[in-house]
């Protein structure tokens, strides 16, 4: 394979320690290198802003609940339909884009690998299947273990090693990548159509508590040596005063790992809620800011909102069904039989709200006061809180205070009263919005390992360049070249091959699929486990056998190994 | 006679369904369940044949009795028998209107024809296979 | 203005023709109009004999008139915001979607979707209208927003399904379930239907000849004198549909 | 050999416990099977090799032959429908809907004809739903609504429902209410709890009266509705409301009679009006065994679910017209590929008429009614016997079905790569 010599890059790479500076980056064989080999393509980057490839730690993109937002929403595939054209496939969708429509979207935004935020065991195969029509972006699929009947016996019976067990066992039977928890115990509630209402209270049936769950899904993760975290979606999400369920619910975190979080807390946004009802909601970030600037071990993401139209779905089918009582719009849910639920609603985020204000506001106010940007991801949960096309417009709002106090005069009024955002005069820089786009999230996901969100020899050469020139523009008064900028690279290199360019995407992909499998003693091994196979056959509706996703779905898997301390 | 016609799955359509030049297939979609009492009235016994029309066809069915059928209903398993006297409209649905077709039957000597001939009505060619 | 479109032979006379283009505003700076027929792209002349007479300055100064077997062009004055169009004979699905202002005449019958969506202006149907007349879209929460709807003739099914504004009057019958899902604006309607205004949650509808199958979830409220047409009718009125929250107004004679 | 966890390929229950005996390129023996099953593995009646029809007969052409012609004959199309789809895999579906979009052709699936009113409705208020794991584990109420599952889903009461046990229901045939609404007396009624007969076409208006009840409007509801008596409509309403877990399945008595799309938008506003009061879930009863996956895998591909026309290069979907019914009654189309699937059988006349008239081609392992209207017939390997790929039950749950042995023949996704290759080559 010939290379690629990108010169004159201004380089921002915070996992390799710059900051920002101009130099040469050369490819070989889809690697980072020394030196380009002769003959080698080359780009002239002309200053431009040159950063690692974007990464997506939390967005929902594929699978059982993402196509079904597609096909229960005519009329949001009717906006951004693009036609067959090159290489490029037909897309539709504006909030809910088909597989292609994503993939060609987070391209030309040059963003390289996604994580799948919700993928239920059962319905694994399906997750896969579309990942592979999304070829141009690694993907990651967080593997969710909320409502699992084995994981909530063996939390009962305080084994955390059997907990650790099935998590291994399922992980590597579902092809996942890490454990996702989204409001634990309160999906299996929703099976009766209840919720959880604290993380202390019992679930129905199985005599175990949310934070139960979470403290020991945290050892366990921490026994198989997982690259990432727990991935969290508290319990509570959207309900006003649920900052103090978030508060308890990081107190909980132990330190466990040195490399990277204990606990990874997602669209932070949506978790930060003071008041007792929506009449009087009201920001919490600065509590939860200063709780997570005490603990290290805590990573968030934004969940930022964005005002428009978009489509929320979450495995948290409860919290759906609340929204749907809000709305009186449509409203979809699936339960999943001894595993977790799904929900999904249209939504319209208003400036007109005063409480979609206030939610506009805390999810920007979460980045500014956290200190240490490697602590708050930039996200927003899409397409929950708004779909991905609109990262630019929160890195221009977190770049620019100016942009900030220009859209406080077209929302409500009230909004500032009740929000400390106005207050705030920390303009991000260029490095930390890298760091908030990739080099944090590489680095959160426990990717940096595999090659991930840096430009280092040896790494994956996925790397974006903007068009952009840090040292002519002034973010905090451009802000709206920052915006377009961050829409359309010049160019998208995946894996050291153009595949966008100019915002057009050049060349057919073929993504891989990450995983991870750690490896457990046998008497760990659940699927020869008597207890466990008995169970399985007799209340799931298919076979143990049936279940496991099969090779073929991932015809460029890769596969991280580990060895589990049990 | 007027009647509200039905179509549905049954088991048997759905066991000849690979089979479909097969003489059991052609019982299945064929058969046309009728309230006994309607029988009496347009004087055919179980396994005489009728001649069903609609508004968009003809065809001919053989007949059996069907006590769980209402008098004035009718019901068919779905397949090209059925589809020979239902109308194509779908009320900008999609759908055509499969349960609920009005029919006139009365009996006939005409024989139920294989599905290879019924197709060459509609233009097609006979495969025997 | 004014713009004749005569339709050419066609080999394939039953595919339908796409024309979205076909609006008054286009005629004015557009030279190079674009017609689908099937999955081929052909220029308007391909397939229409087009004469142009006279100047316009501004879109409402321009009349396009359709002659020929024009029963299967569709979305002709989709987006149309000036000026009219009128159809000789019969107009193929979707003419008038989201028209937000001008006129459309239609001289023979209009296939289904009439004025989906529709914003404002006026479509007058002197024939027959088929399905979904003055409807919405699939998904979609509001239909017809704005604007007159009048169809001299009958209409199909679902007519003026998830109605939210504006006015749409049908002098003849309609199909099953006029008004269903409706939310707003009123529809009137000069001869009979089946099951009228299912889950409707707000507007009115008038309904003057005969109602069959009357949904058991409307609820009596009293009796009302109406003039429709220069005639005077005492007319029932209901409140409903209680299946869902109850606050539109069904009104039929007694 | 004997092969375990075989995936049935039947009905939309995928059933994955069945096991098949195989003997050389025969299945000799099924267990666990209801009768459709054990007729499609035990079917041993293949079309042997591609046929043409010539002016009056039919001749055996080959494999390469029968590929060229048909791709010819798409790519000469103006307006090109491809049509079925159901009874083959993810793999070949996926593969499908690209030669769509390459020729700019409309593509669309069974469920035109079985659940595409469900499909609008769903677009209209959503799905409260789950898996079927869900209802066999846990729902105390069962409602079958215009569906008969003992002939349509043999196994359905059996593996998720009356007679199956469930991990909160140990006792399940006793502890668990099932309730039919029907037009008619059924296998399935027989055994249910409370039969609620609804005259034929009354369906909407029962669904609202529930509605209303649900909603403590008990007062307006008159003596009878549509052939159901108010005490009926009480007794169900108050089963309903005292449920712990209730599961609403529908089937064709609701997608297909006078309302259509509307009479399953109220009966989802209903289980979303019961969601207030206690748990309440509603599925449709799938059918032809991996329509739900063409469902899936046109939705991720295309943003529609069934019923796409290409012909402007975007994506449009418009149900009533874009769907294959309405374009063959209309005389539209110029061609037809039909897939894994039977118009022939399951289409009103006017379309089989339309069918004749315009080169139709089929791929399909069977003769059958399609077979006599076509121009060509390629015979291919049957997916879940000779041919393997994915599925999606009717709940959504993706399974692979296993290729059980060898066969002679080429699987739907070879032949429709070929045809592509050819379309892809000539488009440039």
């Amino acid at each position: 394979m010939a290379g690629l010599h990108i010169k004159n890059a201004f380089v921002i790479d915070p996992l390799s320690g710059v900051k920002g500076e101009i130099m040469d980056i050369s490819i070989r064989d889809g690697k980072i290198v020394e030196d380009a080999p002769p003959g080698a393509e080359i780009i002239d980057a002309a200053g431009c802003l040159t950063l690692p490839g974007g990464i997506d730690s939390h967005s929902h993109v594929c699978g059982t609940k993402v196509n079904f937002g597609r096909y229960m929403s005519p009329e949001d595939m009717r906006a951004g339909r693009t036609a067959r054209k090159g290489v490029m496939h037909v897309t539709s969708g504006y909030s809910v884009p088909t597989t292609f429509g994503n993939s060609y979207r987070y391209s030309t935004m040059g963003y390289t690998t996604i994580l799948e935020g919700a993928m239920a065991p059962l319905e694994a195969r399906h997750t896969h299947e579309e990942f592979t029509a999304t070829p141009h972006q690694d993907m990651l699929a967080n593997t969710l273990f909320d409502g699992n009947w084995s994981i909530m016996e063996a939390v009962k019976e305080k084994d955390d090693k059997r907990a650790a067990a099935v998590v291994a066992w399922t992980l590597s039977a579902v092809k996942g990548f890490a454990i996702k928890l989204t409001n634990p115990g309160g999906t299996e509630a929703w099976g009766w159509g209840e919720d959880m209402s604290s993380i202390h209270d019992q679930v129905p049936n199985f005599g175990v508590t949310p934070a139960e769950i979470i403290s020991t899904m945290i050892r366990a993760n921490e026994l198989l040596h997982l690259p990432h975290s727990v991935h969290l979606h508290c319990n509570n999400l959207g309900v006003p005063g649920n900052y103090r369920t978030t508060l308890e619910t990081i107190d909980l975190v132990p330190d466990l790992n040195k490399d990277r979080q204990s606990l990874y807390l997602t669209h932070a946004q949506f978790h930060s809620y003071g008041g007792t009802t929506w009449r009087d909601i009201c920001s919490k970030s600065e509590e939860i800011a200063r709780a997570v600037n005490n603990k290290p071990q805590v990573v968030m993401d934004m969940g930022q909102i964005l005002f428009g139209r978009t489509t929320t779905m979450t495995a948290d089918g409860p919290m759906e069904f609340k929204l749907y009582m809000l709305h009186h719009n449509k409203w979809s849910n699936h339960d999943v039989e001894l595993e977790t639920g799904s929900g999904i609603i249209p939504v319209y985020y208003g400036r007109k709200s005063l409480v979609n204000c206030v939610m506009w506001s805390i999810g920007l106010e979460l980045a500014l006061l956290t200190k240490n940007p490697w602590q708050c991801l930039l996200s927003t949960d899409s397409p929950n809180g708004a779909p991905f096309v609109k990262y630019p417009e929160i890195i221009a709002l977190l770049m620019s205070r100016k942009f900030r106090d220009s859209e406080r005069k077209m929302i409500d009024p009230r909004t500032e009263h009740l929000v400390p955002l106005f207050a705030l005069d920390r303009e991000m820089d260029w490095y930390e919005i890298a760091v908030m786009t990739r080099a944090a999230q590489a680095k959160a996901l426990g990717i940096t390992r595999i090659g991930k969100g840096q430009l280092s020899p040896g790494a994956e050469a996925d790397v974006a360049i903007y068009p952009l020139r840090p040292d002519e523009i002034d973010p905090s008064a451009d802000y709206q070249q920052v915006m377009a900028g961050f829409s359309r690279t010049l160019f998208t290199i995946k894996r050291g091959r153009v595949v966008a360019r100019d915002g057009v995407v050049v060349v057919e992909g073929a993504n891989s699929t990450i995983w991870t499998k750690a490896n457990v003693p046998p008497a760990y091994d659940m699927g020869a486990d008597p207890e466990f196979t008995r169970k399985f056959e007799q209340y799931y509706t298919v076979r143990m056998s049936n279940y496991p996703v099969q090779d073929v779905y991932l015809p460029r898997g890769v596969r991280i190994e580990t060895e589990a301390s049990l | 006679m007027r009647f509200l016609l039905n179509t549905g799955r049954t088991i048997a359509q759905g066991s000849f369904v690979e089979r479909k030049n097969s003489p059991s297939y052609r019982m299945a979609a064929a058969t046309i369940c009728m309230n006994p009492v309607d029988m009496l009235e347009i004087l055919v016994e179980e396994g005489e044949h009728v001649r069903v029309s609609s508004d968009a066809g003809v065809v001919v069915m053989k007949v059996i009795p069907d006590q769980g059928l209402p008098r004035g209903r009718v019901f068919v398993s779905l397949g090209p028998y059925a589809n020979h006297i239902v109308s194509a409209e779908t009320h900008g649905t999609g759908m055509p209107d499969f349960k609920l077709t009005p029919v006139s039957i009365e009996p006939t000597k005409d024989p139920v024809m294989p599905v290879g001939s019924l197709m060459g009505l509609c233009g097609g060619l006979p495969y025997e296979d | 203005m004014r713009v004749v479109l005569k339709t050419r032979p066609r080999v394939k006379p039953k595919i339908p023709i796409e024309a979205e283009e076909i609006i008054p505003q286009n005629f004015l700076r557009k030279n190079d109009m674009k017609v689908f027929e099937g999955n081929k792209e052909r220029a308007l002349d391909d397939l229409f004999f087009v004469t142009v007479e006279g100047p316009a300055v501004s879109p409402d100064q321009v009349e396009v008139i359709l002659t020929g077997d024009t029963g299967v062009v569709k979305r002709v004055g989709e987006y149309m915001n000036a000026g009219r169009i009128i159809v000789e004979g019969d107009i193929g699905m979707h003419c008038g979607n989201f028209m937000s202002a001008g006129e459309i005449i239609i001289r023979g019958n209009a296939d289904a979707w009439l004025g989906r969506e529709m914003r404002g202006g006026r479509i007058l149907c002197e024939g027959d209208a088929g399905h979904y007349c003055a409807a919405g879209y699939r998904g979609e929460k509001r239909g017809m927003r704005g604007g007159t709807i009048e169809v001299k003739g009958n209409t199909g099914d679902f007519t003026a399904e998830y109605l939210s504004g504006g006015e749409v009057l049908i002098h003849g019958s309609t199909g099953d379930l006029p008004g269903v899902e409706m939310r707003g604006g009123t529809l009137w309607i000069g001869g009979g239907c089946s099951r009228p205004c299912g889950n409707m949650t707000g507007g009115t509808c008038m309904v003057f000849g005969e109602v069959k199958s009357m949904l058991p979830t409307f609820i009596r409220s009293g009796l009302q004198d109406m003039e429709f047409q220069g005639e005077k009718h005492q007319m029932r009125v209901y409140l409903g549909d209680v299946a869902n929250r109850g606050k539109g107004t069904l009104l039929t004679r007694n | 050999m004997k092969i375990e966890d075989v995936v049935c390929s039947f009905c939309g229950c995928l059933c994955d416990d069945l096991v098949v005996e195989v003997d050389g390129k025969k299945v000799v023996n099924v267990e666990n099977g209801c009768t459709l099953a054990n007729e499609k593995f035990m079917g041993d009646h293949r079309l042997e090799t591609p046929i043409r029809r010539t002016g009056n007969g039919w001749e055996k052409i080959s494999y390469e032959e029968a590929i060229a012609e048909t791709a010819a004959i798409l790519l000469d199309a103006d307006r090109p429908l491809l049509y079925g789809w159901s009874g083959t895999f993810g793999e070949a579906q996926s593969v499908g809907v690209h030669l769509a979009e390459i020729l700019g052709a409309v593509i669309d699936n069974t469920s035109t004809v079985c659940h595409g009113p469900s499909i609008l409705a769903i677009q209209e208020v959503g799905h409260p739903g789950c898996t079927l794991g869900q209802v066999r584990n846990r729902a105390d109420v069962v409602v079958y609504w215009g569906a008969n599952p003992i002939d349509a889903h043999p196994r359905h009461m059996s593996r998720y429902t009356t007679y199956c046990d469930g991990f909160f229901l140990k006792d399940a045939f006793k502890d668990r209410k099932v309730i039919v609404v029907d037009v008619r007396e059924t296998e399935s009624s027989n055994v249910a709890d409370e039969f609620v007969r609804v005259n034929p076409g009354g369906d909407y208006a029962v669904l609202s009266a529930l509605r209303a009840i649900v909603r403590g409007k008990r007062d307006i509801i008159p003596p009878n509705v549509e052939g159901v008596s108010r005490e009926q409509l009480f007794r169900v309403a108050d089963i309903c409301i005292a449920a712990k877990f209730g599961a609403i399945f529908f089937g064709l008595g609701l997608t297909m009679s006078p309302g259509k799309n509307k009479n399953i938008r109220n009966a989802i506003e209903l289980t979303q009006e019961l969601s207030r009061h206690t748990k309440f879930t509603i599925s449709p009863m799938r059918g032809h065994w991996n329509v739900y996956g063409s469902n899936e895998v046109f939705t991720w591909i295309t943003g529609y679910p069934y019923a796409v026309d290409f012909a402007r290069g975007i994506a449009f979907y418009n149900p009533g017209e874009t769907t294959s019914v309405d374009i063959l009654r209309r005389g539209e189309c110029d061609a037809c590929l039909v897939v894994a699937s039977d118009p022939g059988a399951h289409f009103p006349r006017a379309c089989a008429e339309h069918l004749a008239r315009i080169p139709t081609v089929q791929i399909d392992p069977h003769v059958n009614v399609t077979t006599h209207l076509a121009r060509i017939q390629i015979p291919v390997g049957v997916a879940g016997i000779d041919a393997e790929g994915t599925a999606y039950r009717m709940d959504g749950v993706p399974l692979r079905t296993r290729r059980l042995y060898k066969g002679d023949y080429p699987d739907d996704q070879e032949v429709l790569r070929k045809i592509y290759e050819i379309v892809r080559e000539a488009k440039g």
